[in-house]
C-alpha cells in the first residue's frame, strides 16, 4: 500500500471540487462538508451531463432495433460495459453482468451460482464484518438449500482473524464471500491469499466490491477473484448503476437469474434456452442510460488515476484520524492509513451516533451514524451503532477541520453539567 | 437557533437522568422493539392493578430523544386508567405527526419533543417507546416477532 | 372506450414535441419520426431536469441518514412512491415496491409470491400473446416447483379466447398472469372480467403493465387487481425506474426476492426479519433518482389527463391503420382503434421486417422490427417477424405520412423487377 | 446514396433468386441456427465427397442480406476442399468485421455485403449463414442445443 502513495501525484482537489454542482450547496446556511462518501458518493457535471446527453440525443432501448437511436444505444451500452471491464481489469467485456450495484449482484450469484452448486451440508464462509447485502442473500440460499453459512471472527484491531482460516475454509466451503474493503472499519482484507486458501479448498471467491473498487486500483486477474461486484453509485456513477465480474466459465455454467426479454435464444411455450454471457443475466429493458453515465464516472476516475485517488484518500485518512484521536474519539477499525481505507467509524465522549449526527448537520457536516447494514458486526464491536466519517477525491483537509468544530459544537451541548 | 430546540434543556434532562429506567418487577406486561435505522433498543415493562398502570419502567439503549421520550412516557403514563393511557399514547403520536398541537396541560414535558417534527428521521426516535407501549399494552408483545432476544 | 375519447381535450401535440430535445435531432439527414414508444420512450427536459435537480442540488442515500441530504433525498424517492400510488390508484404508498420495470417485477412475484404458494399439479395461466418477459419467469418457476404453465389462445382478430377461458382457469390456476395491452398486437384484455374470473377459480391476477399504464387511464381497485406492473422508461420515465403495484395482504403474506441492506428489520448471524412492506423488497441502495424521475414523468402524464393521452393516441391510431391499409399492409390485431392501442404491428409488401426497418431509418423513421420479445406468438400468427410502428403523446399525423412515404421508399427498391 | 450501397444489384438478385435454396440429398452435415434478434433461421446441408464440399444448400427464412448471404456461401463453397472453404468462411467474417479488406478475386459477389459494414446491427443477418456453416462443418451441429426443431 505504501507503494502506491510514494509515486502517486497529488489530486487538484479544488479543480475536482469545481465539477461537482452539490458542492457548492449551503445547508442550515453552512457550506455543505460531505463526508458519506461510503454511502453513496456525489456526481460531477461529467456525469450528469453523460445522462442528459444520452437522453436528448441517443435514447433507445439497446439491443432491439436495426434503428440509429437503437444502434447508438447499444453502442454505447455495451461501450459502457468494455470500459467496466479494463476498470478491473477483466479479460474481456462478456465477464460483466449489469446491473443495480452490489446487493443485486450477490442476490445473482447466491441464486444462479449458489443454487446450482450447494448441498446440504455444504458450507459459505463469510466474515464477521459483512454488509447485511453479503450476508442476508446467503442466509436465504442456506435457507434454500440446508446448507450453513459460517463467519471469519475478526481480531481486536479489526482485521480478519487470518490464523483461523484453516479452521473456517474446509472442504466443506463451496463458497467464501468476503468485503474487499469494510465499510464500517476500513479493513481491506488480503484478496489474492484468500483468493488462493479458497481454491486451494476447492471454494470460489465472491469479493463485495461496493467499497473497494471506488478506492483502490483493483484487478481481477492479479487477485484471482471469481466474482466482484461494482456499485457505481459509490464511484462517481449514477443510482442504478454497476454490476459483477464474473469468471467467464463460471458465468457459463450458471442457471439464469430473472427471466425475461433480451436473456433469450429460444422461447417454446414450455421451454426456453439462454442467450450468451453476458446477455443470459440481463432480462428486460436494462438501467441503459445508468451504465453509459458509469462509463463517464470510470473515465472521470481513470484520468485522475486510481493510484492517485488511493494516495490522496491515504492522506486525508491520516489526518482525520490524528484530529479525531486527539479530539478524543474513539476509532473502530486498524489504525495505519496505510492498510486501512478512508471509511472511519468512530465514538465520541458517548453522545450517541445519532445525536451526533444530528448535531453535525446543523453545521453542514454529513455524515453518517447507525449500525451501517453492519447489525452482528455492531454486537461484536459492542456498541449500537456508530458515527462514520467517510472521505473522497473531492474532501480536504478543511472538512477534517470543519467535522472537529463540529464535533466540539456537539460536546458542548451534551456536556454533563 | 435550531439546535437549541432540538435539544431542548427538559430533553437532555431527561436523557441524563432518565425516570423510571428499571426492570418493574412483577410486571404483567413487557415488550421489546428496536428502530431498524440506528439500532436502538427499548423494552418497556408495565405493572397493571385495577385497571391502571400502577408501575411503568424501561431499559434500552438509544439517542437523547429516544431514551428522553421513554423518560416521559414513565412520567406521563405512570399512575393513569389504562384507557387514559392509551388516549395521551394516540395523542402524542398525533402531535408528533403534526396534526394535534401541543398543549402545556395536556401534555407537559413531552411538548419540548415537537422540536424533533422538523427532522423526519429522528420522529421515528421519539415515538419508539410509545411503539412499544402501546404493543405492550394490546398485550401484543408475546405474539409478535418483537419479543425480547 | 369511446366514451373516453369524447369529452377528452385534443392534446397540444406541438408544444408537447418542444418539450423532448430529442425530437430536434436528424438522423440521416431527415429530421427524426420516432414510432418506437412502445419499446422506450423519449424523455422530456422536466424529466431530464428533475434528474439533474437531484444529482446537484439532493443527491444521498435514501432511508440511510439524519443528515439533511439524506432527509432530502428520501423524502422526494417516498414522494415518488406516493405519485405512482396515486397514478395507478393504489390505496396506500405501502403497495408500492419501486425497482426496475415490468421484467424485474415479474420476477419478483414469481419468486416471492409463486414459489411460496404453488405446489407440484398447480397451474399458473397465461395467454397466447405475452412478452417474453410474461412467460420466462413463470417457467422457471414451473422447473423449481413442478407446476405448469398454460396459455389461453387467441382469435384471429388478435383478442383473446375468452370463450375458452373456463377450461383454461380452473381450480388448479393458481396465478393467472396477463398483459395488459399486447405490445404485438395491441390487444386490451377485459383486465375486471379476467380478474373476477380469477378470483372466483382462487387465483391471483397479475397484470403485465408496461404498455397498459403509459396508455390509459389505470385504476387498481377498480379493476381489482392483484398485481400489476410498470415500467417507467416506457411512460416518459428514465430507465431503471418503476416498480409493482401489489394488494397490501399479498405483499405482507409473501417471502422476501433479493436480500440486502434495508429490506431487513433485525439481523443475527444464523437468522433476520424484514422489514414492513414495501420495503421488504427493496435490497440495497435503490434506483433512487431513477424513480425521483418517474415522479416528474406522472407530473407531466397527470397535467395532461390521462384521458387526453388516450384520445389522442385513438386519434393517432385510427389515422396510421387507414393508411397502412391503403398502402397494402396487412395489420395483426384488432382494427378497431377503440378497442387497441397504438402499437401497429404489420407486414408489407412480403418485404422482411429487417429490411423494411433499415430503409425507414434511412428515411429518418425509426420504428421496431422483430419478434418484439414474443418468440411464441410470432409462430401462431405464422411469420418470423413483423415491423411495428407505435406512437405516443408527441406524435403527429405527418409523421404517419412519412411513415408511409418510407414505406413507398422500400417498396422501390425491393419492387420485383 | 447509404441505401443503394447496402442493397446493392448483387445482393436484392441473390435474394429473390437465391442459389441453392433447397436441402441436400443425402447431406451428412446439416446445422440450424436462429439470429435471436429478427428470429431469422437458417439450415445448411452439406454433402462431403473427397474432402471437398461436394454439394451445399440452405433453407429458412430471413432478410435480404441473410438470404442474399447465404446464397453467396453456396456459390463460394460448392466445390471447394473442406479446408479452403473454412478458410473462405474465417476471411469472410474478418472481411464483415473489418479486419480484411474487400477483394473482389478472393471473395467475388460477396464483398457486396461490405455496406452492411456500416449497420451493426445488420452484421449479425450477414454472417448468419456462416455461422451455421462452420458450426456444420465442425461437426458440432448436432452436440449444440442448436439442432434444427
Ligand atoms: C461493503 C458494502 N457492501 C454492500 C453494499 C451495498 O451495495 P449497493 O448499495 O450497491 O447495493 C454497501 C453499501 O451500501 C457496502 O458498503
Ligand atoms: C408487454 C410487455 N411486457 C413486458 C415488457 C418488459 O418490460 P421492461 O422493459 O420494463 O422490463 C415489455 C417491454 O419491453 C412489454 O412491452
Amino acid at each position: 500500500m505504501a507503494r502506491v502513495a510514494e509515486h502517486a501525484a497529488a489530486l487538484d482537489v479544488e479543480r475536482i471540487r469545481a465539477d461537482f454542482p452539490i458542492l457548492r450547496r449551503e445547508v442550515h446556511g453552512r457550506p455543505l462538508v460531505y463526508l458519506n462518501s461510503a454511502a453513496t458518493t456525489q456526481k460531477p457535471r461529467q456525469v450528469i451531463q453523460a445522462l442528459v446527453e444520452f437522453y436528448e440525443q441517443h435514447n433507445a432501448n439497446a439491443h432491439r432495433g436495426v434503428d440509429t437511436l437503437g444502434e447508438e444505444a447499444t453502442a454505447l451500452f455495451e461501450g459502457a460495459r468494455a470500459k467496466l471491464a479494463a476498470f478491473v481489469g477483466a479479460p474481456d467485456p462478456a465477464c460483466i453482468v449489469f446491473n443495480r450495484g452490489t446487493t443485486e449482484s450477490i442476490n445473482l450469484v447466491a441464486h444462479a451460482y449458489g443454487r446450482k452448486v450447494l448441498k446440504e451440508g455444504d458450507e459459505v464462509l463469510l466474515t464477521q464484518m459483512e454488509h447485511h447485502s453479503n450476508m442476508i442473500p446467503w442466509l436465504l440460499l442456506a435457507q434454500a438449500t440446508g446448507a450453513t453459512v459460517r463467519h471469519l471472527p475478526i481480531r481486536e484491531d479489526g482485521t480478519l482473524e487470518l490464523d483461523a482460516l484453516g479452521s473456517f475454509l474446509t472442504h466443506r466451503t463451496k463458497i467464501f464471500s468476503v468485503t474487499g474493503m469494510s465499510n464500517v472499519l476500513g479493513t481491506i482484507p488480503p484478496l489474492r491469499r484468500l483468493a488462493d486458501a479458497a481454491h486451494a479448498a476447492g471454494a470460489v471467491l465472491v469479493v463485495d466490491g461496493a467499497q473497494l473498487v471506488p478506492h483502490l486500483p483493483v484487478d481481477v486477474v492479479d487477485l484471482d477473484v471469481d466474482f466482484l461486484t461494482v456499485s457505481g453509485h459509490k464511484m462517481l456513477g449514477p443510482t442504478a448503476s454497476g454490476g459483477l465480474y464474473g469468471r467467464r466459465e463460471l458465468l457459463e455454467q450458471m442457471d439464469p437469474f430473472m427471466g425475461g426479454g433480451e436473456m433469450i435464444r429460444e422461447v417454446y411455450w414450455d421451454r426456453a434456452t439462454w442467450a450468451d454471457v453476458p446477455w443470459k443475466f440481463e432480462a428486460g429493458t436494462m438501467n441503459i442510460a445508468q451504465e453509459v453515465g458509469l462509463a463517464a464516472a470510470i473515465d472521470y476516475l481513470g484520468a485522475l488515476g486510481m493510484e492517485n485517488v488511493r494516495a490522496h484518500e491515504e492522506r486525508i485518512t491520516a489526518y482525520a484520524m490524528e484530529r479525531l484521536l486527539d479530539a478524543g474519539a474513539r476509532i473502530f477499525g486498524p489504525t495505519d492509513p496505510s492498510v486501512r481505507s478512508g471509511a472511519i467509524s468512530f465514538w465520541f465522549k458517548d453522545i450517541h451516533p445519532h445525536d451526533l449526527a444530528t448535531v453535525l448537520d446543523q453545521e453542514g457536516v454529513a455524515i453518517r451514524a447507525g449500525h451501517h447494514c453492519a447489525q452482528p458486526l455492531m454486537r461484536v464491536l459492542g456498541v449500537p451503532a456508530t458515527a462514520r466519517a467517510s472521505f473522497y477525491i473531492y474532501n480536504t483537509p478543511d472538512e477534517v477541520d470543519a467535522l472537529i468544530d463540529a464535533l466540539r459544537v456537539a460536546e458542548r451541548l451534551f456536556r454533563t453539567a | 437557533m435550531a439546535l437549541e430546540q432540538l435539544y431542548q434543556e427538559v430533553i437532555l434532562d431527561h436523557y441524563k437522568n432518565p425516570r423510571g429506567k428499571r426492570a418493574v418487577p412483577g410486571a404483567e406486561l413487557s415488550c421489546s422493539r428496536n428502530n431498524p435505522l440506528c439500532g436502538d433498543e427499548i423494552t418497556i415493562y408495565a405493572h397493571l392493578e385495577d385497571g391502571a398502570v400502577a408501575d411503568l419502567g424501561f431499559e434500552g439503549s438509544g439517542c437523547s430523544i429516544s431514551i428522553a421520550s421513554a423518560s416521559m412516557l414513565v412520567e406521563a403514563a405512570t399512575g393513569r386508567p389504562l384507557n387514559e393511557a392509551q388516549d395521551v399514547a394516540v395523542r402524542f403520536r398525533a402531535m408528533m405527526a403534526g396534526s394535534v398541537e401541543p398543549d402545556e396541560d395536556t401534555f407537559g414535558d413531552l411538548v419540548s419533543l415537537t422540536g424533533v417534527r422538523k427532522y423526519p428521521a429522528r420522529i421515528k426516535c421519539a415515538v419508539l417507546a410509545w411503539d412499544v407501549f402501546q404493543e405492550a399494552l394490546s398485550g401484543a408483545g408475546d405474539a409478535t416477532g418483537d419479543a425480547p432476544h
